[in-house]
């Protein structure tokens, strides 16, 4: 397989009143054609500010993005014009984000902003679309997320539809696209089991169907397990461990995705552990070395004066940290 | 059971006439909670869980049906309640960040209920409220002086369960208490809350979307769907054999992270269909739109509860009473 | 135990405070422009305050008559020139900024606390018809532009400062009520307030010290940015003529009289028009950088 | 989560009667209110109205038939009540210092004003609204802060101080601009049918005279709309800044919508909702700032009389100049209120329905 995506030593900060927020810390992250990647963290990690990094949609004052390289299919998005993004994200590139509401345009209906997402796509493509084709192919992108009465739905602003429904316009939106790399960022956080369990399912089966590379972002544990193949665990900015999903909820190796899987509370009912002490550093002044070292009971002189680098630990499973090398 | 009940919920309707129509938002429920006990209320959103709690609370009359506290009614408005009763019952809301209140110091926030219920001399509320920030593991010194925007998610939490023990109460009404922080800190709220339950004899209502957690909380636990229950059962044993298609369907959409967890997921059920609007709720069993075992009568009659052989209670045609 | 101490207690909670106030204040000075306001605001101040001693000619802002020095242009002796009877315009206008900041700081003492508790007791009763009934008076009150309010029943009363004043403060409390409600009624929703609630707090409790504290910000930025608005206000009724009342020296009033003798005299009204956009732009600088320290929405 | 908001097409329609026929009570409300306050206020002040309307020089016995005639020694409620009987008939008392019925006085000076606003309401909304797009799009460019440094000034500036510079420096100093009044005082206005001079002489084919007026119309129109520009060009730079951050215009942009339609379709819709909001009130305001602007440029209209009416304790004049700004707020502010309806969906579908 081939690498569609390669995040290289991301560092991204932000400015504010106080200072240099510094968030992303080397973000690395790859993904490979029709591959499903899982990137788990908890609020304040940076997953959101790397999705919107790829993308190029971080604001900009006051982000700023201070090192590193985002290379899609072998171009730097980062080094792209704007057109070239445009047109990168017309067809290449698309995301859902975690809150639906939000993402959809309030004083539009959905057929307004359907129809203008599959046009413009179609022009990215070089096809002119007629009327009756744009509107096919929004309600069959309806159709296909299973929403029933798709006609209905056209007409229908965000404001009439449950949280559910506006969801699956979410997606079909993003898939309208036929990109090849979908970014999803907890979509279904805000959602209930029962929706999210359907909403996931349908996901699933037309990124399947489509053959479209996915990075699932998301802070459960769970989700990732039934959704993707490798899994990455970021912390406070920097990714902290990579490896082969199953491999990892079965054998986690950093001591933060140790407390992570332990902290989850289980059906088997064994209790719930005490969780991590403290909490998600300032980034105004992390810590330097492992930002996790204040977190972590097994810390070390060296943890404290340079971050670590990536350790090999078997079949494509890396951890940062010094537990499982460079010791000597 | 040996244990007496501190509070029995019986019956009880709370219906909210809006433009659109009734919202019937808790619709003849029943059910009652064991001195020591923690009752965890398990429903998705719109299920009426909430609503109920607040009840429960005095923040709205029952529409109709009891609410009975150690014996007494107790199913007025809160400024009909006593203050002694107001002492006894307390809550922790769901969002630590509009709980407490942002223009006032831990100090003032937990100060209130000790000059409203007249508990110590203001010298000895100093010592008071040291004593209720040591029982929730924050150091007093580090916290009574500081505004609640300068803590974390976490701390605020135990702020203000702190402020909840501050009247010695028996009761606790938990709504959601750590369905807005990650889970390497819910676990120490969790614990700590299960620790003064033990140490302070005191009986909680558990409110949550989270059956997982209750799996590891609750004594017993309730499922609701549209206002309605549909299963009670003590915890392990509604675990290991759910009965009601609903809480088949909510525990097989649960995204688990071992093998273990997943083989006790029910297989056979997958989740369909959308929750209704609760203006609208379909005739007969609320339930029978999305349910994939429905039986012609579910269209028609609405269910009742039914005691099973094993003492849960559930609440479908497929299992009628015994 | 070193907390379990009254004076302990009063450093931590002025530890506190002291704190608040530097990290306010750096957030004030990030905008240079409101820095120049209260700078500009500062010098105002004080030059009204001490107008006696600073001005040149203190004794021209009584009746006074020179034609000898009457109608002069701007010199190194009357600064800004000299009126048609011959009084220093700079030492009357000092003297004007004396009636404009009275008028903004009484009128504001006046209707700024009836408007807050007003609007703090129609937003906790929000729903009920204590909610209604006090809302609805506001709504009369807000029906038309508070200068056509004020202009009328300065108008029906005798024309002079007292009554202007009065009027203007008639017309004002409306506003605070309504912004007040708005901020109450939705602070009475959150979490802490309902806890209170069921706590057994008094009303008076959650209305003065759960709700109130939240609504300071706001009213606080409001306050310093009517402030302009009322001077403003004040010079316009002047302007028309019930205001401050000839021969005592409203910056309206002075524009007034000076705009008769344009354009061969502009320095009778330019220089008096000045003072007024010097002293409402200053107000509306500090005011915007009060509202960057408390974060306060726009609008 | 909030729930969906059902409502059928059908009930659409019957949702704005409503909401409008609601609101036309409250506003019906809300006058009523006003005309008690002001009425109460005219009648408790000291003085004696029937001697002010009459003069010095009217007898003792002229005063106190008029007393009678205006019910004055009746006590306050049943003057009240007399008062509202006339006006329901159109009659709002005889004017002491035009001697003419009000509502005359009223009817013939009210176009002038209306005029004027209008006209204002135009430059301001246009300028004010293009300014703050720029502004909001280019933020923290040399465009934001040059239109940041001027709307401080804007908002500082009485509308006297800029009504009598402008005089001033355009047709006193530069000799650009015309004087002051509604034409030049040789000539004959056409007749008066619609009462606006610019739609009057088209309507009598004088295109030629529709310019003069014009021409008269700019500076005293600009004096009233320089604050306006510079409050509705803040709150659409706000807005706008406001917007673009929004996750839906990000969500737009990830899906690769074309940055024109973005800006002029996208991110203007949502955005100049609260501006027409601002624009309403500005219409109120702008009566009230009229009272100054046309003193100054000496407008035969409304708001000049109005003025007099208060100068001359014209207590008759003076309750009926309260009456017809706040009807004509009530009226403005209704139709902003239908025009968010039809901008915004979420009001539309949550008025007078579920």
């Amino acid at each position: 397989m081939d690498r569609l995506l390669a995040i290289k030593d991301l560092h991204v900060g932000f400015r504010i009143f106080e200072g240099q927020l510094r968030v992303l810390n080397g973000v690395c992250l790859d993904v490979k054609e029709g591959e499903r990647v899982g990137l788990v963290g908890e609020t304040g990690c940076g997953k959101t500010t790397t999705v919107k990094a790829v993308l190029r949609v971080l604001p900009t004052p006051p982000a700023r993005i201070t090192g590193g390289e985002i290379i899609y299919n072998g171009q730097d998005i980062l080094k792209m014009t704007r057109r070239q993004m445009t047109m990168l994200r017309r067809h290449e590139l698309t995301a859902i984000f975690q809150d639906p509401l939000q993402s959809l345009n309030p004083v539009f209906t959905i057929g307004t902003q359907l129809r203008d997402i599959v046009r413009d796509s179609a022009i990215g493509r070089g096809q002119r679309l007629s009327r009756r084709e744009v509107e096919a192919r929004c309600l069959s992108a309806l159709h296909e997320t299973g929403m029933p009465d798709p006609e209905r739905i056209m007409t229908n602003y965000p404001v009439q539809l449950s949280g559910g429904m506006r969801q699956r316009i979410c997606i079909a939106e993003a898939l309208s696209t036929n990109a090849n790399l979908l970014l999803a960022d907890e979509p279904t956080t805000n959602l209930d089991v029962t929706i999210q369990d359907q909403i996931l399912r349908k996901l699933d089966e037309l990124v399947e169907e489509k053959g479209a590379s996915v990075v699932m972002i998301t802070h459960s544990m769970g989700v990732v397990r039934d959704l993707t193949q490798r899994v990455n665990i970021m912390y406070a900015g920097s990714i902290v461990e990579m490896a082969k999903t199953r491999d990892l909820l079965e054998r986690p190796k950093h001591p933060y995705t140790q407390g992570l899987m332990a902290s989850v509370p289980k059906l088997t009912g064994e209790g719930v552990s005490e969780g991590i002490p403290g909490r998600i550093p300032n980034y105004l002044d992390p810590p330097p070395g492992c930002r996790f070292h204040p977190r972590c009971e097994h810390r070390m002189e060296i943890c404290e004066m340079t971050a670590p680098p990536f350790f090999e630990t078997g079949d494509e499973h890396q951890v940062a940290c010094y537990l499982y090398g460079g010791k000597t | 059971m040996t244990q007496t009940s501190i509070l029995t919920v019986d019956r009880l309707v709370k219906h909210f006439p809006t433009k659109a129509g009734t919202v019937r938002a808790v619709d003849d429920i029943a059910f009652d909670i064991a001195t020591g006990d923690t009752l965890g209320l398990v429903g998705e959103s719109g299920s009426g869980k909430t609503t109920t709690a607040q009840c429960v609370l005095g923040i709205y009359p029952p529409t109709s049906g009891d609410i009975v506290f150690e014996g007494a009614t107790i199913g007025v408005m809160f400024n009909r309640r006593s203050k002694e009763l107001k002492r006894k019952i307390r809550i922790v809301f769901q969002d630590p960040g509009s709980s407490l209140n942002p223009k006032r110091t831990i100090k003032q926030i937990l100060s209130v209920p000790l000059r409203v219920h007249g508990i110590g001399t203001d010298r000895e509320r100093l010592t008071t409220m040291s004593r209720l920030l040591e029982m929730v593991e924050l150091p007093p010194a580090d916290y009574l002086y500081k505004y609640p925007q300068a803590i974390g998610g976490g701390e605020k939490q135990m702020v203000a369960i702190a402020r909840a023990l501050a009247t010695n109460p028996r009761f606790i009404v938990l709504d959601e208490p750590t369905s807005a922080l990650d889970v390497s800190v819910q676990g120490k709220i969790i614990n700590l809350l299960m620790r003064l339950a033990k140490e302070l004899n005191l009986t909680y209502l558990f409110i949550t979307h989270d059956l997982s957690l209750m799996r590891n909380v609750a004594t017993r636990v309730a499922i609701m769907y549209l206002g309605k229950l549909c299963e009670i059962a003590r915890t392990e044993e509604f675990f290991r054999s759910p009965m009601h298609p609903y809480t088949n369907m909510l525990l097989s959409s649960i995204p688990v992270v071992t093998e273990q967890e997943e083989s006790l997921k029910p297989k056979k059920i997958v989740s369909q269909g959308e929750i209704p609007s609760p203006v609208n709720i379909p005739p007969g069993c609320s339930f029978h739109l999305r349910c994939p075992e429905r039986l012609p009568i579910c269209s028609e009659v609405d269910p009742e509860m039914a005691i099973q052989e094993d003492g849960r209670v559930v609440r479908c045609h497929l299992f009628p009473a015994r | 135990m070193q907390w379990n101490d009254r004076r302990a207690d009063l450093q931590a909670t002025l530890k506190q405070r002291r704190r608040g106030v530097s990290r306010g204040w750096y957030k004030f000075s990030r905008n240079p422009l409101s820095v120049v306001g209260l700078v500009v605001l500062g010098i105002i101040v004080l030059a009204a305050i001490f107008a006696p001693y600073i001005t040149p000619y203190p004794g021209h802002a009584k009746p006074y008559t020179n034609f000898a020095q009457a109608s002069q242009a701007p010199s190194a002796e009357h600064w800004f020139g000299t009126d048609r009877v011959g009084r220093d315009i700079f030492s009357r206008v000092i003297f004007g900024y004396r009636f404009s900041l009275l008028i903004g700081a009484v009128v504001l003492s006046l209707g700024v606390a009836p408007g807050v508790i007003l609007g703090l007791i129609a937003g906790y009763h929000q729903g009920t018809w204590v909610e209604t009934g006090i809302m609805r008076i506001t709504d009369v009150f807000l029906a038309v532009p508070p200068l056509v309010l004020a202009l009328a029943i300065t108008a029906m009363l005798t024309p002079n400062l007292m009554n202007q004043m009065m009027a203007i403060a008639l017309v004002w409390w409306p506003w605070y009520a309504r912004l007040v409600f708005a901020l109450a009624s939705s602070l009475r929703s959150e979490y802490f307030v309902r806890e209170a609630e069921l706590t057994g707090a008094s009303k008076l409790h959650i209305m003065f010290k759960e709700i109130l504290p939240n609504c300071f910000a706001p009213v606080m930025t409001k306050m310093t940015l009517d402030m302009g608005i009322v001077i403003l206000l004040g010079a316009t009724l002047s302007f028309i003529g019930l205001g401050v009342q000839p021969p005592k020296p409203g910056l309206g009033t002075m524009v007034a009289e000076g705009a008769k003798r344009l354009p061969g005299e502009w320095w009778g009204t330019v220089f008096p028009a000045l003072a007024i956009v010097a002293v409402i732009l200053a107000f509306n600088l500090v005011g915007d950088g009060l509202r960057d320290v408390f974060s306060v929405e726009e609008v | 989560m909030r729930p969906p908001l059902i409502v059928r097409k059908a009930g659409l329609k019957r949702n704005m009667l409503i909401f409008i026929g609601k609101r036309l009570f409250q506003s019906l409300f809300v006058l009523f209110g006003l005309s008690l306050l002001i009425f109460f206020i005219a009648r408790v002040m000291p003085g004696d109205p029937a001697r002010a309307a009459l003069g010095f020089l009217a007898t003792e016995e002229q005063v106190e038939r008029l007393r009678e005639e205006m019910h004055l020694n009746d006590p306050f409620p049943v003057q009240y009540y007399h008062w509202l009987r006339n006006l329901m008939h159109g009659d709002l008392g005889r004017s002491s210092y035009t001697h003419r019925p009000v509502t005359t006085d009223i009817v013939q000076y009210l176009p002038a004003t209306f005029e004027l606003i209008l006209f204002a309401t135009l430059i301001s909304a246009i300028i004010g609204q293009v300014t703050g797009v720029l502004a909001g799009y280019f933020r923290n460019s040399w465009f934001d802060g040059l239109s940041r440094l001027v709307s401080y000034l804007g908002i500082a500036t009485p509308s006297f101080v800029v009504a009598i510079l402008l005089l001033f420096i355009f047709s006193q100093v530069l000799k650009m601009a015309p004087g002051v009044g509604r034409l030049p005082v040789m000539i004959t206005p056409p007749p008066a049918v619609t009462g606006f001079i610019t739609i009057d002489s088209l309507l009598a084919g004088r295109a030629d005279l529709a310019l003069t007026a014009l021409k008269h119309m700019i500076l005293p129109a600009v004096s009233l709309s320089v604050i306006h520009i510079a409050q509705e060009g803040r709150i659409t730079r706000t807005s706008i800044v406001e917007n673009m951050q929004k996750d839906y215009i990000t969500v737009h942009k990830v899906h690769g919508i074309r940055s024109s339609r973005l800006v002029f379709k996208y991110l203007l819709k949502p955005s100049i909702i609260p501006t027409v909001t601002v624009m309403g009130l500005d219409f109120a305001f702008l009566m009230s700032n009229a009272f100054l602007v046309e003193m100054v440029y000496m407008w035969p209209g409304f708001s000049r009389y109005a003025v007099t009416a208060m100068l001359n304790k014209d207590l008759n004049a003076i309750v009926a100049v309260v009456l017809v700004i706040g009807l004509t707020f009530a009226l403005v502010n209704l139709i902003v209120d239908i025009i968010i309806m039809g901008l915004d969906p979420t009001v539309r579908l949550r008025r007078g329905g579920g």
